[in-house]
């Protein structure tokens, strides 16, 4: 549960990820950045699982990405068991591959519809050259899904034939296919029914302790967040706002946004919750093309002072192992 | 929508750079030259001298990448170049030609939209009823009509069906007179070739109008508009028309620049001198400055009609706005 | 993908969750109830491959073989539908035409548009410079004058009718090129396609199987009016003299000199093959049409 | 009307079946405008000079004057030459070496001027001796020329190198106009896009790949003519276009020459008001072989491939659907070098028993084991009536069991490959104005002597043969000769096949007096004495 771990599996230093806004096509001239991610530090222990929680739009998918090396970053360091990916080219990435996997949020849209499920869990096990005989291949395919929770008959299914559970136990077997240490689950719950949720999660917690894995779990919803990760960070508009052990965090929380988001969570019909607007603080959240100066949150913060509009805060450990950006907190 | 119109139009110099680099290397594949057409066209004695002589005025000799820089750069000094075949300066080719060319593809387009957009919206409005079926298939087979086939036909069954009832077959005049000159001569020799052209070109449009129209009428605004009690009519013409009308504007605007192209066996079916004829003569005499002028016109005016499509898209619809 | 069964509350992975399967007979049922044209469509498609395969024993006569007792013979018992000016019956003719109309057609539409959809697909994915360049060659091509390229590939090659195919191939690329890539940015943006890539697939795994048999609903549409496009296209080219050349049978070519020079005097030499041309193109369009209302009605031509 | 009984025969003379009433014994109508179609897009040029196209001559012989041409009234004649601009044919002196031509000195340019002997000079020299910057086509025509000169204001005089009968043929050869010295002077290349002469009309307008128009020239010298007010030629490359606009009365005639379909069809619909001349036409397609490329440089399956084809069977057909119509040998029918029926039988493929013919060319296609022969006929993209012969071939090679592929080119690539030797077999031409078969046949001769021989073999017996036919002045010998050269040509070497000899079928409405056929195109071209009757 100690961020300071001897060596983290995962170190994220200054992260950046600016997506260029330009003009033109064939002499494009570059009138801005959208800033998804802006200076994010984040390191993540082994058998670690770090929540990163904030309202969509807010740079989380993007950090996720960044990690997996689906985006490159702008600037900054990943380094995943000392090693810096953030630049690795493509080749020297096919390695991290097989130690890095990702599930995703939509169970529908992640599958290939014209591949059966055996295919898509075997795939990658055969492109890797993990099990290139196919009758093996083929057992170690319903041994992943029986793991997963899902009958091996599934394995000639297609996932159109499958409900949304069902489908996306076949998209965490696609990510165990490789025996990875480190999994980044992106929303890895949120597009599912609330009773389905709890089983997913429970699977995850299972196959965390059952193969020692590592999550970095992605999620909006507080409340799955608090059962499944031991720390959580809250990022707002790019920036990592509040960062904490989970029960630290929902018990005592030292940002002005994180107050607000526990704010609004729980309620406790789930229905209700899965369909409310998701904004916790007053106000729209400011445009990442032109963020506003200072700390970020301050046009919608009850605290501002006049300070907050110049200085940007820097991330400062006000309790043993709760970090918090905010002059203003204490 | 002005920096876009700009953006467009620069995007549209490699598509003509390439188009440039690509007939310039056709026509050079493609064995024998000009010179020896014309020195050997009267029989089979070609006067190697003479051929020489001919090659070594148009050029012919200098390296191949000199032609294609010399090409190249008159073009962006606006300098098209001399007919190989005439000697006559190419725009001027160009210009004798071009109104015919223009006449009929705007008298095919005007046909096609009389023709197709009424003809489309009655077909979607009674969807699947014998008179749907009549239409779709009479749209079908204009597509599926070989056009010299049909302009061929048409002028033999003029000549076939005149003589029968007078004795006398009748033909529209054959040469060629400005409409502005007279205008009755000028119909008659353009009506029958604009006709063939637009059956095909209308066919096409209702096509595509009746299945927008029955795209748009599936859509909620229309339902919405025929629960508030809005008479039939008013919806189909305020809503539906004007919504449905988008991807026809885009379709005519394409085949119109598709119709340039395409009036070259039209052209040559009716004896029209026109760009199309004049394409076919410039390829067969192996013009290879007219060819690639013509070339370069036929891609001109492809990109700038699509330009102009949509542009026009974007006003019609204001829900598309380009940065 | 729609199909969705969402009673998941008893955690039960039975075969009972999932939805009855529809029979083929059901859907040709429906098919043919719902859409006549596109019904009589496919019969005229299905009686042109009949008669191209069985070419051999529906011809009365060589379609090749000249016959100077018997020129320009007007419809009888003996020829069905008269000979043409070298004697060769027209029925016979029609009838092996038939085969390469199929073969011309089909081949040109499947070339390119197995190329345009693999290149499509590809520049969708990539994207960047490369999508940059690829849609400018796409443009060029589309603009590009069919006769300069038809002609050039004539006289370099010949007119075999391999090469007839190949002239007619490449302007189709661009055009099945253009709808693909649409359909192709789409899918990329759909995660499986991330998940392919965070699996550390190679560039043509994620293309030729992750993307390409996902946009293959338009593609399969556009290839049955392109199979008529063809068709149409190889009439053309013969009429300027481009296209198969005599003897072998090819319903273009028996237009090429004979629609005009017979017109009146023996007008079954410049109609029927026209005729042909015609239902042919217009079977195949019509189960275009339908094939493409049943299985996606926003799909437009081109 | 189309049995030409005798014409074997009399070996004599040129058949020429006249179905245009008795123009001759009428008085010409002046008046009118003659509205004609000339088969081609337009021409590259209206310097006669320079090219070589019929398109040419079509759209601008009415405008000029020649030196020398065949007889208006009688065309088709291969001896008879008369004066244009000269006051009589002169007599050679010099032993044959020395032609002095007298002018006539009424003749104005269409600018009020008056042609002189200068004039005249002047442009043959161009055309003889083409002057640095300019082109003349035909200037093999002329290799006997020594010198042009002008000893007065009213003569102009060639001499020769060595006396020949080829020279006065090349004279009246209907490309030769005169131009003014004047402006020849100043731009050497002016009457490429610019028309001024001294001939029977006046220039009057021009669009470009449309039409031609002229007026009459009332100043012309041969009193009495032209009889038209007007002339207006349009350009139609279109065949079919042609036979409507003659159907539908939008042209009155058309002077290259129409397939048998369209003669057929007019003639059955418009009965009176059409009138028909034909003629044989001194041109010919011609089946060449690669002798670099096996098979072909083996005598038995060239002999093989001759054999095959029935001449005798298939002239006739054709000729109801295709501009063919005479069997012949290497000379042009009709010709008095010309085989007959009988001397033709004795050489392949003219045998006059088909079924033995055959079985003698698959005897020798076995004997040089080619009995699967396959190969690619290489053919212009020209409907009449190379592509009819081209098929007609093929289904003849089919029947000794040879497979062959046309292959269909445009005219460039078509000259390309016969001159770069890049084909199989080829369907040639051969085709010429003025008849002279002693020149007309050097088409057979090998490449070396001949470039325009593209079948690119060595064969030093058919020169010697050659030679002694050209230096025969004999007519009877010069005949044996002509034999013997022709015999070793098509026979023993079979180094071609000549496919039945071309015809020329003119349709007019019957209105059109006055113009006779020839057996030549580019011939009788300036329509001084055409006129109508309405």
């Amino acid at each position: 549960m100690n961020a300071g771990a001897a060596s983290p599996l995962l170190e994220v230093k200054n992260l950046a990820m600016h997506f260029p806004v330009t003009e033109g096509i064939v002499l494009s001239r570059k009138i801005g950045d959208v800033k998804a991610v802006d200076g994010v530090d984040f390191t993540i222990g082994r058998g670690e699982t770090l929540g990163l929680v904030g309202e969509s739009g807010c740079g989380k998918t993007t950090t996720g990405r960044c990690i997996l090396r689906l985006e490159k970053p702008t600037t900054g360091q990943i380094l995943f068991d000392g090693q810096d990916i953030s630049h690795m080219s493509r080749k020297g990435l096919v390695g991290l591959r097989r130690r890095m996997q990702v599930i995703f949020q939509d169970p529908y849209s992640s599958l290939n519809p014209r591949m059966k499920v055996g295919d898509i869990v075997g795939e990658p096990i055969k492109v890797h050259g993990v099990e290139p005989d196919a009758r093996k291949r083929d057992v170690r395919v319903r041994e992943l899904l029986q793991v997963c929770g899902l009958d091996a008959k599934f394995a000639d299914r297609y996932p159109h034939e499958m409900s949304g559970g069902q489908r996306q136990r076949v998209g965490i077997a696609r990510a165990l296919a490789l025996d990875p240490e480190f999994i980044v689950c992106d929303e890895a719950v949120s597009a599912l029914d609330v009773s389905i949720q709890a089983q997913i999660v429970n699977l995850l917690e299972d196959l965390r302790e059952r193969f020692n894995l590592t999550y970095l779990f992605i999620a909006h919803d507080l409340s799955v967040v608090r059962h499944l990760c031991q720390r959580v960070a809250v990022m707002y508009l790019g920036r990592i706002v509040e960062m904490a052990a989970v029960d630290e965090l929902f018990d005592n929380p030292l940002h002005p946004y994180t107050q607000a988001l526990l704010a609004a969570v729980p309620i406790p019909d789930p229905r209700v919750e899965a369909t409310r607007d998701f904004r916790p603080a007053p106000g729209e959240v400011p445009s990442p093309i032109n963020p506003p100066s200072g700390c970020v949150f301050h046009p919608r913060c009850p605290l501002a002072v006049e300070n907050c509009k110049r200085a940007r805060p820097v991330l400062r450990e006000l309790r043993p192992g709760h970090w918090v950006a905010c002059s203003e907190a204490h | 929508m002005y920096r876009y119109i700009v953006t467009r139009l620069l995007l549209a110099v490699p598509t003509l750079v390439g188009a440039a680099a690509l007939v310039f290397v056709l026509m050079r594949l493609i064995p024998g030259d000009v010179c020896v057409i014309r020195m050997g066209s009267g029989g089979s004695h070609v006067s190697q001298a003479a051929v020489d002589a001919c090659r070594q005025q148009l050029g012919l000799n200098d390296h191949i990448f000199v032609q294609f820089l010399s090409f190249l750069g008159h073009y962006f000094t606006f300098d098209f170049g001399i007919s190989m075949w005439s000697g006559r300066p190419v725009v001027q080719e160009i210009a004798t030609r071009l109104p015919v060319s223009l006449q009929i593809a705007v008298m095919a387009t005007l046909i096609a939209v009389v023709i197709a957009i009424p003809l489309g919206t009655i077909s979607a409005l009674r969807e699947n009823t014998w008179l749907d079926h009549v239409v779709r298939v009479v749209a079908v087979a204009g597509i599926a009509t070989p056009s010299f086939w049909l302009g061929i036909m048409s002028i033999v069954l003029v000549l076939d069906i005149t003589y029968l009832a007078t004795g006398k077959a009748w033909m529209p005049p054959i040469d060629y007179v400005s409409f502005w000159q007279d205008p009755i001569r000028n119909l008659s020799i353009v009506a029958l070739p604009a006709l063939t052209v637009g059956y095909r070109y209308s066919a096409v449009t209702m096509r595509m109008t009746r299945s927008a129209m029955l795209e748009v009428m599936r859509e909620d605004y229309i339902r919405t508009a025929r629960s508030k009690g809005l008479i039939e009519q008013i919806i189909i013409n305020r809503h539906a028309l004007k919504n449905a009308l988008l991807p026809v504007v885009t379709l005519i605007g394409i085949e119109f620049a598709f119709l340039i192209g395409g009036l070259v066996v039209t052209e040559q079916v009716f004896n029209l001198n026109g760009i199309g004829r004049l394409f076919v003569q410039a390829v067969q005499n192996q013009d290879n400055v007219l060819t690639q002028a013509l070339t370069m016109l036929v891609v001109l005016i492809f990109v700038v009609t699509n330009l102009v499509v949509d542009v026009l898209y974007a006003w019609l619809d204001p829900r598309i706005r380009y940065s | 993908m729609s199909i969705i069964t969402r009673n998941e509350s008893t955690g039960a992975l039975t075969d009972d969750a999932l939805p009855r399967k529809k029979t083929a007979l059901d859907a040709a049922l429906n098919f043919i109830r719902r859409q006549p044209l596109g019904t009589a469509g496919l019969v005229i498609m299905i009686l042109m491959f009949v008669t191209a395969a069985l070419a051999n024993v529906l011809a009365p006569f060589d379609p090749e073989e000249n016959d100077f007792q018997a020129m320009m013979q007007a419809p009888s018992w003996i020829h069905l539908l008269g000979t043409d000016q070298m004697g060769r019956d027209i029925f016979s003719r029609l009838v092996y035409g038939a085969r390469t109309a199929l073969l011309v057609g089909f081949s040109a539409a499947f070339a390119g548009g197995l190329i345009g959809l693999v290149l499509g697909v590809a520049s969708a994915y990539f994207g960047g410079w490369f999508d940059l360049v690829f849609q400018r060659i796409l443009d060029v091509l589309m603009a590009f004058p069919l006769i300069i390229l038809a002609l050039a590939v004539v006289s370099v090659f010949g007119t075999g009718v391999f090469n007839v195919i190949l002239a007619i191939t490449i302007p189709l690329i661009p055009r099945c090129g253009r709808v693909v890539r649409a359909s192709a940015l789409a899918v990329r943006e759909i995660p499986y396609v991330d998940a392919a890539r965070a699996l550390g697939f190679g560039h043509s795994r994620i293309v030729l199987r992750h993307m390409v048999p996902n946009v293959v609903g338009p593609f399969l549409i556009l290839l049955s009016a392109f199979v008529g496009q063809a068709i149409l296209a190889e009439a053309s080219l013969s009429y300027l003299g481009l296209g198969v050349q005599e003897p072998v049978p090819a319903w273009g070519l028996m237009l090429q000199g004979g629609a005009e020079e017979y017109a009146t005097t023996a007008p079954w030499i410049a109609i029927f093959p026209g005729l042909a041309i015609v239902m042919a193109v217009l079977g195949i369009s019509l189960f275009g049409d339908a094939l493409r209302d049943a299985i996606d009605p926003k799909l437009r031509d081109r | 009307m189309y049995l030409r009984t005798g014409l074997w025969a009399a070996g004599l003379g040129l058949a020429v079946a006249i179905a245009a009433g008795p123009a001759n014994a009428q008085t010409p109508k002046k008046g009118g405008t003659l509205i004609y179609m000339i088969a081609a897009d337009s021409p590259p040029s209206f310097d006669g000079h320079r090219e070589t196209t019929f398109a040419t001559v079509h759209a601008t012989a009415p405008f000029y004057s020649v030196l020398i041409r065949v007889p208006p009234d009688n065309p088709s004649s291969t001896t008879d030459f008369v004066c244009d601009l000269c006051t009589e044919m002169p007599k050679a002196t010099d032993g044959g070496k020395t032609y002095a031509f007298k002018i006539r000195q009424d003749v104005k340019w269409h600018d009020g001027s008056k042609l002189t002997a200068a004039d005249v000079a002047e442009s043959w020299k161009r055309i003889v001796f083409p002057p640095q910057g300019t082109t003349s086509a035909r200037v093999s025509y002329y290799a006997m020329v020594d010198k042009i000169e002008m000893p007065d204001d009213q003569t102009v005089t060639f001499k020769l190198k060595y006396p020949t009968t080829a020279f006065l043929p090349a004279l009246a050869d209907p490309f030769t106009y005169i131009y003014k010295k004047e402006i020849l002077e100043k731009d050497p290349r002016w009457y490429e896009k610019n028309i001024m002469g001294s001939g029977p009309f006046k220039f009057a307008s021009y669009d470009i790949g449309q039409s031609i128009k002229g007026v009459r020239n009332p100043d012309y010298y041969h009193k009495g003519q032209p009889y038209l007010d007007g002339i207006e030629g349009i350009f139609a490359d279109k065949q079919s276009v042609r036979v409507e606009a003659l159907r539908g009365d939008r042209a009155a005639i058309e002077f290259r020459g129409m397939p048998p379909s369209a003669r057929d069809q007019l003639v059955k619909e418009a009965g009176k008001d059409v009138a028909v001349q034909d003629s044989d036409w001194n041109c010919g397609n011609i089946v060449s072989y690669n002798h670099k490329r096996k098979p072909f440089d083996d005598v038995r399956v060239r002999r093989a491939l001759s054999l095959a084809v029935d001449q005798w069977g298939g002239a006739p057909a054709l000729s109801k659907i295709a501009t063919v119509r005479t069997v012949g040998g290497i000379v042009f029918p009709g010709s008095p070098l010309a085989a007959t029926k009988e001397e033709l039988q004795q050489m392949a493929g003219y045998w006059p028993d088909i079924e033995k013919s055959r079985a003698e060319a698959r005897r020798l296609l076995k004997e040089a084991g080619q009995e699967n022969l396959k190969f690619e006929l290489t053919n212009r993209n020209v409907d009449q009536p190379y592509k009819f012969v081209g098929t007609w071939l093929i289904g003849e090679w089919k029947k000794i069991g040879v497979t062959v592929e046309q292959k269909v080119v445009p005219t460039g690539p078509w000259f390309q490959a016969m001159r770069g030797g890049t084909f199989d077999v080829v369907v040639d031409a051969n085709c010429q104005s003025v008849v002279n078969p002693v020149l007309d046949t050097g088409k057979y001769l090998p490449k070396k002597v001949y470039p325009e021989s593209y079948g690119d073999y060595d064969d030093p017996k058919s020169i010697e043969l050659y030679n002694k036919m050209t230096q025969e002045t004999d007519p009877a010998k010069q005949r044996a000769a002509m034999r013997a050269y022709e015999k070793h040509t098509l026979d023993t070497e079979a180094h071609g096949i000549v496919t039945p000899y071309w015809y020329r079928i003119v349709m007019a409405r019957s209105y059109v007096k006055g113009w006779k056929i020839s057996p030549s195109h580019y011939l009788n071209q300036d329509l001084a004495n055409v006129w109508l009757d309405k």
